[in-house]
């Protein structure tokens, strides 16, 4: 009660100006069937604010050219603009810049480790930690190493509370551990993980931390150096940036040790016929033209949400989760997957509507019928399917929230979600 | 992609009411599990053949979504009694229906799924059961 | 004679619209130190057209989303104009639409076959056969593989005109041949290889042919299944369309029979605790999400080179080389790399321009000082060094032409050249 | 990034008539050779040290852009006859000069380098010259 009324406090003076976000976002004034988008799609993708849109086209209108040791003038403004969104990506994280490589996914940056690290440091008795949360991402490139390499994974568990179970975590975590590979939040339960403690355990017995940060660094304030892991791999374009861009952020004595990962030009000091010597990271990690105007959008993105303020981003979605879980709780017959509160919950929200015959509503059912009254959500295993298997389903509905999210937002979602069960069911 | 194509009357009652789910255990000579891993689709069809060469019997278990259901529903019904060959040229007039190479007219509920056609990503719960039906029909153990 | 006679005439029918083509390309309206920029640096990367900047911005402002699997109406227009990009881009190279596999770069292309391929296929002993005329970037993936296999690498030597000495073509592919890997045009001599001869002699011992298409599918027309190579790799970026955008064409069966490369999101059928199975090709090489805006974009420069038509480029690029050699051929004391004339020529020069005491000025002064009379070249390695040694140079300055070029682009390049001589060794 | 202000006239005439370039084979006690891969630049330092460290001789080789080239020309002239000390100081101000920390007044030539500053990608030709020197000074054989 005390949280809430301090909560209601800071309303006032640090919640967002939604009217102004959303005349940010050209695309939240889409009709779809007729009816305004209303966007819950986040975890899969944001969408971007004009402010990122015009500076892709900017780039593209003013200074396109490739950046690697150009020495003509637009080459110089890329090059500047190219590197300057390195720095102020690693200032947004508080991560040093040299410790920022740019992918083109999230997944590719996880994948950089796994066979950059892993692959190369590795053997056969090894173990990785991965969790029963994770997203496939950070899943499938360890299950690919254990099999080239004999590594054994093992998985944290998950309660039913959708929390990462670390009740046995002295067992999971041994002298056999090299690497923890864990979500910083669930892209289906919302759930925020208990990080400190897992980088504790690595640290303990000598582990490396990779943290997959897709779902953590869009929605919390992320101060990578203050954090203490090895790893941090996010997804730009999951942050109001672009599509095709990443990131893998890293400390740079690591990236310093490692073997390069894709060969090619831009990360050559010099070759010859007999062999090749990798100039220094981030570089080394960045061969073939960079992915330049994507992260320049990503800078524009990144500019965007520390003008708002992370903090006041958190606030609101803690606010829309408060308010989320109050109003499910009052539906009949609704399966919500995950129940931590908005102190460790992003307002990101997996559940399945009973049929009221003991079975559920397909979400894939769910899914086309919001659709057409205007609200996006999507259906599926949500890249996780070991944690549907944990909770004994195929598959959920997700409706994910963004700081363009409103309080009338969920409203529409309960509502749909009545009216898809009368719809279906008949009843 | 028109919402009410897709959910059409007659498809929402073969869903909320679907006709020939197996009852009991061992429930046909021919046994056939068809599954979709990324929707979660799945379904197994039972089905006994008359020495003739017609489908005496046809029923299913399913898990999946409402047209995935309601299209396993109304093909039982429609397949019921039909010779082998009979059954194999609907299978193959469903499948070019789904792909919109032609239209179903005069085929009774099955006219009903027409509108998948215009949801690419819902084809296959629509052709799910159909699927498992053609693998049923080849199935060596057809004429026991 | 003959030959100029028809070019002239041809010029008359099927010559590009210049004045057309610059008012589509905002970037040229640009001013460098007060004048009007020549770009003359499309080896590294294109300009964009209008049409390209503008669909990228239509895609974030209207249907932005996640394509993967959505059912919303965002996604499924996400989903259908990425898939489009993909049958289109297949329909401009005659490739099978299923034998596309985006990714950011082509760098990431050929890295894509040396991981998925190469590694898993070839075992000490292999040789795989390169040239001395290719780019870093088809030359490094295959010495990580070597360092890593034992697969020994050879290289076709380039003759003095700048063409591939395939005079002793019968040693360099024996029995032992694995792969082929080989440029379709040189980004430093405009060279055009001779692809059928190569492609010939590995057929013959049942080597597989990776062509590294970056040079080649911008500037001429290219037709997969005819050309007969397994594997062709492309930079989006350099024909016309966004950043963070290439492709690895290739056969179905090919990729097919191949391991995934990058693990995650997006390319699993099935996934438990234990293993994963794979989606079919092209999906299974995509994983994460993709470079969405980037093939919209793609596919918007590939209508864009359709409507001018491939083969008028290639007669509009002819005639620039016809003319450049021409104006070339009066300057004193310079070296122009690469003579084959314009059938066998990319409008892209490489070049030294003497100092008048038997030394050259090195190209980043000619770099620098070219840039204050408003043109763009390049200067360096090129990304090419065994070549750079070939020529006993370490640097070249290239001069590099696309579709909105003219001769008179070539005009202010000679009394550049001429200027810049002037300049530094002050006769 | 000003043309005017990387190309003063006084780089020009170093790189036209470059001072101080070795002759003949054995040239010096100290030899340091470097190089910068990127660009091709390539700079042999030939060193002869007085009893009392200072500057005896010094000359050079090399390969490079106008930048370098005049940078190595300016660096021996302005250190011959320079104590060890000085001299390391000196290389310590253009370094700073270089990256924009500190604008080089009173240094004769060396005031015309300062445009490089603005030209990032040219810093490296420029210092090339003064990180042989001061490997040169580093060395362990300068007291012969
Ligand atoms: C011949 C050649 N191959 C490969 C590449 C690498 O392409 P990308 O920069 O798209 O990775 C380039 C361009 O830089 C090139 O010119
Ligand atoms: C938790 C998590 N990890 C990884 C990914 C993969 O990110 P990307 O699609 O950028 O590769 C996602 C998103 O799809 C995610 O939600």
């Amino acid at each position: 009660m005390t949280e809430n009324l301090v909560n209601r406090k800071e309303a006032r003076i640090k919640y967002l100006d939604q009217d102004k976000i959303s005349r940010d976002f050209p695309i939240l004034k889409r009709k779809v069937k007729g009816r305004r988008l209303v966007y819950l799609d986040s975890a899969a993708t944001s969408q971007k604010p004009r402010q990122v849109i015009q500076k892709i086209s900017e780039y593209y209108e003013r200074y396109n050219a490739n950046p690697h040791r150009g020495i003509h003038t637009l080459s110089g403004e890329s090059t500047e603009a190219y590197e300057g969104a390195r720095t102020r990506l690693a200032r947004f994280l508080n991560a040093p810049a040299n410790g920022v490589v740019f992918t083109k996914n999230c997944t590719e940056a996880i994948n950089l480790v796994a066979y950059s690290w892993a692959r190369r440091r590795l053997v056969d008795g090894d173990e990785i930690l991965c969790t029963v949360m994770d997203h496939h991402s950070n899943i499938v490139p360890w299950q690919m190493v254990a099999a080239d390499t004999g590594v054994k994974l093992r998985y944290v568990p998950v309660t039913d509370e959708g929390d990462l179970d670390l009740s046995k975590l002295d067992e999971l975590v041994t002298g056999k551990t090299r690497l923890v590979a864990v979500t910083g939040a669930s892209n289906v339960l919302g759930t925020i993980t208990q990080l400190e403690s897992l980088i504790e355990s690595a640290r303990a017995v000598g582990a490396l931390v990779l943290v997959d940060g897709a779902q953590l660094v869009p929605h919390v304030p992320v101060d990578f150096k203050a954090m203490g892991a090895d790893f941090l791999a996010i997804a730009g374009h999951k942050m109001l940036g672009p599509t095709g861009i990443g990131a893998l952020v890293a400390r740079p004595e690591l990236l310093e040790e490692m073997e390069p990962f894709l060969g090619g030009g831009g990360m050559i000091l010099d070759l010859t016929l007999e062999g090749s010597k990798w100039i220094e990271p981030p570089w080394k990690f960045e061969a073939g033209t960079p992915v330049v105007a994507e992260a320049i959008g990503l800078r524009a993105a990144v500019d965007y949400l520390d003008e708002i303020g992370m903090e006041a981003i958190r606030q609101h979605e803690k606010k829309l989760v408060n308010y989320a879980l109050r109003e499910f709780a009052k539906i009949e017959d609704f399966h919500l997957y995950g129940e931590l509160g908005p102190e460790r919950h992003t307002a990101t929200f997996s559940f399945n509507i009973g049929d009221s015959r003991g079975g559920i509503i397909h979400p894939h059912d769910v899914g086309t019928y919001f659709d057409s009254l205007g609200l996006a959500i999507r259906a599926g295993h949500h890249c996780a399917k070991p944690l549907m298997r944990r909770f004994k389903v195929v598959s959920m509905s997700r409706a994910s929230c963004y700081l363009y999210n409103s309080e009338s937002d969920i409203d529409k979602l309960v509502d749909a979600i009545h009216k898809a069960r009368k719809f279906f069911t008949g009843v | 992609m028109e919402f009410e194509d897709l959910y059409q009357e007659i498809i929402l009652d073969h869903y909320r009411k679907p006709r020939n789910i197996c009852e009991g255990d061992d429930t046909g000579h021919i046994c056939v599990k068809h599954e979709n891993p990324l929707c979660g689709d799945e379904l197994s069809l039972h089905m006994k053949m008359n020495r003739n060469d017609t489908i005496k019997d046809i029923c299913y278990r399913a898990r999946g979504c409402s047209i995935s259901i309601s299209s396993a529903s109304i093909m039982t019904e429609a397949v019921k009694g039909l010779k082998k060959n009979e059954a194999m040229e609907l299978i193959e007039t469903v499948r070019r229906m789904m792909h919109g190479e032609v239209v179903g007219d005069g085929l009774g509920d099955i006219e009903a799924l027409q509108g998948v056609a215009k949801f690419p990503v819902r084809v296959k719960c629509a052709l799910l059961a159909w699927m498992a039906l053609k693998d049923a029909l080849q199935s060596p153990y057809r004429q026991r």
